[in-house]
């Protein structure tokens, strides 16, 4: 059986284990766009802060991929030819498969703002681009942050601890709307503003000119020794698109992660995934996600059917000592409980007897739990809530949960390796 | 009264430089001599401390030194700071003085004056690690002839069994403890009169249980769950008065268990009052056999008290296959001061005195002997076997095998120990588990011990060890003593 | 000053030997002598006997009683006794060689006697124990005299002296005899005491034994739950007594008898009656220690302690049966042999006159079911 | 494997975590050393809840969520199947501590990681909280293979 992965990620990582779980003989093939090994994208602002060695920046070492006996072919696919089971490089190599998995995942959305092509405009995607920015940081100078979503506010943090006087300019009306409610967000806001970051929120970058400026809707102009562009990514979805598979906002797979086509699979940020909270199909470009997604689809595809329920949406972070973690639905609604102790905070948005999203800042240790009850919909009555929001602990977490934990253990249905 | 005369007993030492603020101290004190502030301050409250050593013995950097609180009275040999202390407890209270486990006092301990023998080249000595070394005991009428039907018997692989202690005197966790290990052993362990839980029911084959005044728990089913049934007439802790199990330790399952009222006091009365004399005894022995269709032997326990020949005689020929005698360091949960530390008689005075009485009388060979009280060691238990007993029970030694400290505050129910206490959260820190395996290993030890003295007198069953007098001499006794022990001088 | 034998309890080493012929043919003493005499090491001078069988058969129908006196009064004052109890068709001293080994002898004296019918009658007791509890009195309450043996057809000759000394005193190539036993003994206190010597008799039954029973106390006070009076403080008498009271008082066979002296161990057993003896009789378990050789008129068994931790040899040769504690004492006296065995601990050695079915139903005691109410 | 609860036995007294503390701190389980010069902190926290008590252990789960989740591969599964952290690798995101569903990782005291139980793993036999327990309260198991 002959392997082949397009795209040498977190979800190809996870395919190799998940195909060697099942396949300890078949050939695995990686094709490796970036040529720059498995490594983590998260981690790339760390490089860029100085705080960690590039060395610590790969996912995966490189002896694991020879230990699962998987080839990495450095090369980037242009072309898939479902019908002859082949994938065609950039300099006109191919690969025969039997079984295809498209792990190609995103790229960030570049506006189309005046002077967006600047050289000292950048997005923070690619072990690249990090190495581009690095050589354009400046101490003392100014940098300006477009979007303040993840990528964007450990941008910002990474370039503030380069000395330089960072400026985070956020559409909305607060920072990291996807991630945070306005009553988190004005502390997390606080927050940054304190170390020293301004956060101008509800302005948009209207142009960017030539004299390093940045041009806001208001009128005000900043300016800018570099620029980071980072208010999204998108699915790369083309090679799916040309050879004829079915897409969406992403690439669309059954529960099995297998496309339209039976013998090719696709995991990671490139596909539309099950929001389990509101049930309907979302690219949800989320690391956890994406290594269960390639571990399941490597499974699949090397026979072992495994089905895979869809994720929620769930993010951590944490930016100049301030802890922020976040699960559940940005758009839900219901009772919101809050409880707030110093720098610390709680947030919980109850439906009924559910548990559908819950922000904490600086107290991750209850957030595992909180994640628990949220993904699997455990069902708690509000009272319980109300008394666990007095004193959010472990200990005080509602009987139903300690109950479904204990069962958890007992019924089998969790196996310790 | 707000003065108090009563100083404390101990003082609790902290080692500061060893004090690592873990709070183990503090969440293991039921006494509260602990207590750690929000400041990280340490305070302790000595007078609460009893001296079991809880908080010493978990202290993971042993910071802790428990001593005698260092206050002197006035040197007097007559009147001793425990006399004063108990003027003054009385003074305070109005009350009887109340304690719990064995007679403390300083009388002469027979065990300590007794010495065994060892073979020296007229004989060899018998390696237990090389040659078999039986310890096998059978308890109960051996009179039947060969040819005819012999009596309902125990088997013991090891001549020690566990000392009836009720469920409500003691923790369920510390009867699981003792059952298991006798089942483990191939030995016996005894309800005492708090009737049988019903999760210990499966030790039956293993179980003697007990009939007392306060008939707890006594049906047909508690019999009959059983190897054997002992009627208790008393003990050796407090010859004379019944017991009293305070309303605070009858639990809802140690009610249950006991068939009575749940917090309420489980009363045992001084006699049986179906008992008044020997012939009312025979009775209630040919009831227990009768109920038991004959099918397990029948003991009856008494404290050993002045004329207690002539009382195990009569217990004899009123039927008992086994007589238990208790001797005056037998231990209580809870028992008047006064009574515990001046009525009975050493048991070794009792053994050798009944063993010889039943002798002269020829009725030896209808009963087995079972000496309790103040069994310390296995010497001990040798000892006693050579004056004349078939096996011994412990109880003080198995409940410190288990932990007890012999802080003497049974009666309190409030033992950090899990022993002598119903507390549901007090009783779990006695894990059965691991208290089997200590009450194991103290009787497999114990075995050893056993197995080793008898190899040393060229012995090689535990039958010729029994009553085997010339293995013993006296040190520092009197002639008169000498010969109420039936042994001779050492040199002699 | 010294205590004597019966004052206290004098361990010691020994040899044993045993000769039969079990067609009952009678020989003289010569073999026997030579057989204890081989293991002279074995004993120190301090004390050595014989038990004859077969020796007396004019006198077959009287108890033969060889009695140990101090002085004349003594003899006396026991003669007063036994008349008072017997009627005695013959008395004489003990014939002796006087020798220079031999000192301290007592006066030894022989009564050929039966009990006194009124006697009998006004004890109501059997014979035997009529004649057990008498010798016993004496032994125990007369002073200056001992009844050394007591039986029918046989005796015991003992005293103080290596064993082949003793052999010489008693002039024992005079008698003949079918089954000869005899010992030689190492005790660790110095005074001998004629009487403490083996072997030791009841009636017809003579114990030699090499030993020492460390159950002593505890089988000594089982037996004196049943009436036996222990005046010597030997191993031994317990024995005898142990044999006495299991065979003739409780009527076990001799296989039941060994099932309890030197009984199984309890993961050996193989029956419920041996389990049922052990525990009737484990006040009677021989723990310690031992060989011995137990004989009356129709024979002998020897046996070792469970564990064998004394020596104890047989052998064959056509209708001799010898027993020895070791291989030469036999070989000195029959080099060539049949067979020859080592018997395990607890494993008897019985031998029979050819013409009888038990050692029990030879005696003449017998059981007496009529005098178990005494 | 994993730390088993028999918290029926469980006093609370927390020795497991002054010495599941003490094992990890650097100072080779000597617990005074350790809380007087170290950081210590426990593995694993003890919950105590209506009289009952038990330590929130790591259950070592097959398919773990906090491997799945982390960013770096410093959640690892070794040979024997026991879910540790390379603390060299982690940078204290604490994705894992947000995926675990029993709450069971959490942030070191300076939240500069995230740590958990590794079954003393690197230290010689038994887990330190196993070995501690005064009450036998929690033992060692053996996952068996259910059908």
């Amino acid at each position: 059986m002959r392997y082949v992965i397009i795209g040498n990620c977190i979800a190809a990582a996870g395919a190799v284990e998940g195909i060697r779980s099942a396949d300890q003989k078949g050939e695995i093939t990686i094709i490796d766009g970036e040529k720059r090994g498995c490594y983590t994208r998260p981690l790339i602002s760390y490089l860029l802060a100085g705080s960690k060695p590039s060395s610590l920046l790969y996912y995966r070492p490189e002896e694991f991929f020879a230990q699962q006996q998987a080839r990495v072919i450095a090369g980037r696919a242009v072309r898939i030819d479902p019908a002859e089971g082949q994938v065609v490089l950039e300099d006109g190599r191919s690969v025969d498969y039997d079984r295809l998995l498209l792990a190609t995942g995103a790229s960030p959305v570049i506006p189309g703002l005046p002077g967006i092509e600047q050289p000292w405009v950048k997005t923070l995607y690619t072990w690249k681009d990090a190495e581009e920015i690095e050589a354009l940081i400046e101490a003392g100078g100014t940098a300006v942050v477009l979007g303040s979503g993840l990528i964007g506010i450990k941008a910002a943090e990474a370039l503030h601890q380069r000395n330089m006087k960072v400026v985070i300019v956020e559409k909305q009306e607060q920072i990291l709307p996807r991630l945070l409610s306005p009553w988190s967000a004005t502390a997390a806001t606080r927050h940054l503003e304190e170390q020293g970051i301004q956060v101008l929120t509800g302005r948009e970058a209207m142009s960017i000119t030539e004299q390093h400026q940045v041009e806001l809707d208001n009128g005000v102009k900043i300016p800018a020794q570099l620029v980071i562009v980072a208010v999204g990514t998108r699915p790369n979805q083309a090679l799916a698109r040309d050879a004829g598979l079915e897409t969406g906002q992403g690439i669309i797979v059954n529960r099995h992660l297998q496309t339209s086509n039976p013998n090719i699979w696709a995991a990671g940020d490139v596909i539309e995934t099950r929001n389990i909270l509101s049930g309907t199909a979302e690219v949800m470009a989320l690391l956890p996600l994406a290594h269960l997604e390639g571990y399941l689809a490597g499974c699949n595809m090397a026979g072992k059917s495994a089905n895979y329920p869809g994720g929620i949406f769930l993010n951590a972070v944490h930016f100049m000592g301030m802890h922020i973690i976040a699960a559940g639905d940005p758009n839900s609604s219901g009772t919101v409980l809050n409880w707030q102790e110093g720098q610390s905070s709680l947030e919980l948005t109850i439906d009924g007897e559910y548990l559908v999203r819950y922000i904490s800042i600086n107290i991750p240790g209850i957030t595992g739990p909180l994640t628990a009850i949220t993904e699997k919909q455990m069902k708690i009555a509000a009272g319980e809530w109300q008394e666990f929001i007095k004193q959010p602990s472990i200990a005080n977490l509602p009987a139903a949960y300690l109950a479904e934990t204990r069962r958890w253990e007992d019924d089998g249905s969790l196996r310790c390796g | 009264m707000t003065l108090s005369m009563l100083t404390p007993a101990f003082t609790v030492g902290r080692n500061e430089e060893r004090c690592i603020r873990c709070g183990v101290c503090v969440n293991q004190c039921i006494n509260e001599v602990h207590h750690l502030d929000e400041d990280g301050f340490m305070w302790v409250t000595d007078k609460n401390c009893v001296g079991c050593h809880r908080c010493a013995v978990l202290c993971p950097t042993q910071a802790l030194a428990i001593t005698e609180f260092p206050l002197a009275f006035r040197p007097n040999n007559y009147w001793s700071s425990a006399s004063l202390r108990e003027i003054y407890a009385q003074a305070e209270t109005g009350g009887v003085l109340l304690t719990g486990m064995g007679n403390p006092r300083p009388y002469r301990s027979y065990f300590d004056h007794l010495l065994l023998n060892a073979s020296q080249v007229t004989n060899p000595s018998i390696d237990p690690l090389r040659e078999p070394m039986e310890l096998t005991t059978y308890l109960g009428n051996q009179a039947a002839m060969l040819g005819e039907r012999e009596k309902p018997l125990l088997k013991l692989e090891v001549p020690v069994m566990f000392s009836a202690m009720s469920y409500g005197a003691v923790s369920l966790n510390v009867q699981k403890s003792l059952a298991r290990a006798a089942r483990e052993m191939a030995t016996f362990w005894n309800t005492g009169e708090g009737g049988l839980h019903s999760d210990l029911k499966e030790y039956a084959d293993s179980t003697i249980v007990q009939v007392a005044s306060g008939r707890f728990g006594v049906t047909p089913d508690y019999l009959n769950n059983a190897a054997a049934v002992e009627i208790k007439i008393g003990q050796g802790a407090k010859p004379g008065i019944g017991g009293h199990l305070p309303a605070e330790k009858v639990s809802a399952d140690v009610a249950k268990t006991r068939m009575i009222p749940a917090w309420s006091d489980a009363i045992s009365p001084a006699p049986h009052h179906d008992i008044y004399s020997i012939e009312d005894l025979a009775q209630l022995i040919e009831t227990l056999k009768v109920a038991t269709n004959y099918q397990k032997p029948v003991s009856v326990k008494v404290a050993a008290v002045h004329n207690i020949s002539a009382i195990a005689s009569g217990m004899v020929r009123a039927g008992a296959d086994i007589v238990a005698i208790d001797g005056f360091r037998g231990a209580t949960g809870a028992a008047p001061m006064r009574i515990r530390d001046n009525i009975g008689i050493p048991i070794e005075m009792a053994i050798a005195q009944v063993d010889q009485r039943l002798r002269d009388e020829g009725i030896r060979q209808s009963v087995s002997l079972v000496a309790a009280g103040g069994i310390r060691n296995s010497a001990d238990v040798v000892k006693i076997l050579a004056l004349g007993a078939d096996a011994v029970y412990i109880g003080t030694a198995a409940l410190i095998a288990l932990g007890c400290h012999l802080c003497q505050t049974c009666f309190t129910g409030r033992c950090n120990w899990g022993i002598a206490t119903t507390d549901r959260q007090l009783s779990k820190r006695l894990n059965p588990e691991i208290g089997a395996i200590r009450a194991i290993n103290l009787l497999k030890a114990w075995e050893h011990e056993i197995k080793e003295m008898m190899g040393g007198m060229g012995i090689n069953a535990v039958d010729s060890l029994r009553g085997n007098r010339l293995m013993l001499k006296g040190i520092g006794l009197e002639q008169h003593e000498l010969e109420l022990l039936g042994v001779t001088a050492a040199g002699d | 000053m010294l205590k004597l034998e019966g004052d206290i309890r004098i361990p010691s080493g020994c040899a044993i030997a045993a000769v039969m012929n079990r067609s009952a043919e009678r020989f003289d003493g010569h073999t026997i002598i030579a057989s204890i005499a081989t293991m002279h090491k074995r004993s120190n001078g301090l004390g050595g006997g014989f038990a004859a069988y077969g020796i007396y058969p004019e006198y077959r129908d009287y108890y033969a009683l060889h009695v140990f006196y101090d002085d004349d009064g003594a003899r006396q004052m026991c003669e007063r006794y036994l008349q008072h109890h017997f009627r005695i068709k013959d008395r004489e001293p003990v014939p002796v060689r006087r020798t220079r080994k031999i000192t301290d002898a007592p006066l030894i004296w022989r009564y050929f006697a039966v009990p006194r019918e009124d006697r009998l009658y006004r004890e109501q007791l059997g014979e035997e124990d009529f004649v057990a509890r008498v010798m016993m009195t004496i032994n125990s309450d007369l002073r200056g005299a001992f009844v050394a043996s007591s039986g029918k057809d046989m005796a015991a000759f003992k005293g103080v002296g290596y064993p082949e000394d003793i052999g010489e005193f008693f002039r024992l190539e005079e008698y003949q005899a079918y089954l000869w036993t005899a010992h030689g003994r190492f005790p660790t206190n110095t005074p001998g005491w004629w009487g403490g010597a083996h072997p030791f008799t009841l009636l017809n039954w003579s114990v030699v034994h090499n030993g020492e029973i460390s159950s002593y106390s505890t089988n000594r006070r089982y037996l004196e739950m049943y009436g036996y009076k222990i005046s010597l403080q030997t191993d031994t008498e317990v024995i005898a007594y142990a044999f006495d009271f299991l065979m003739r008082q409780q009527g076990l066979s001799l296989e039941d008898t060994i099932d309890v002296i030197a009984a199984p161990f309890w993961s050996n057993l193989e029956q419920e009656k041996q389990a049922h003896l052990r525990r009737k009789y484990a006040g009677l378990l021989l723990n310690g220690p031992f060989s011995i050789i137990v004989a009356t008129n129709n024979g002998l068994m020897a046996v070792n302690d469970r564990i064998k931790l004394r020596p104890l040899v047989a052998a064959t040769r056509d209708e001799f049966l010898y027993v020895a504690s070791e291989e030469s004492a036999i070989r000195a006296v029959a080099p060539v042999l049949d067979r020859v065995w080592s018997p395990g601990g607890g494993e008897p050695i019985i031998g029979l006159l050819y013409n009888k079915k038990g050692l029990l139903e030879a005696s003449p005691v017998g059981l007496q079911t009529d005098a178990q109410s005494a | 494997m994993k730390v088993q609860n028999n918290s029926e036995y469980c006093l609370g007294c927390g020795l497991c975590q002054v010495y599941c503390a003490a094992a990890h701190d650097g100072y080779n389980g000597n617990v005074i050393k350790a809380f007087k010069k170290g950081t210590p902190q426990a593995r694993a926290g003890l919950i105590k809840k209506n009289h009952e008590s038990w330590i929130n252990t790591c259950r070592h789960c097959q398919d773990a969520p906090c491997i799945n989740a982390c960013i770096t591969g410093a959640l690892q599964k070794d040979e024997k199947g026991t879910v540790f952290i390379d603390s060299q690798r982690c940078v204290g995101c604490f994705t894992c501590v947000m995926v675990c569903p029993f709450g069971h990782i959490q942030p070191s005291r300076d939240s500069s990681r995230a740590i958990k139980c590794d079954l003393c793993r690197g230290l010689s036999g038994t887990p330190a909280c196993v070995a501690f327990c005064p009450n036998g309260a929690l033992r060692l198991a053996e996952e068996v293979d259910r059908p």
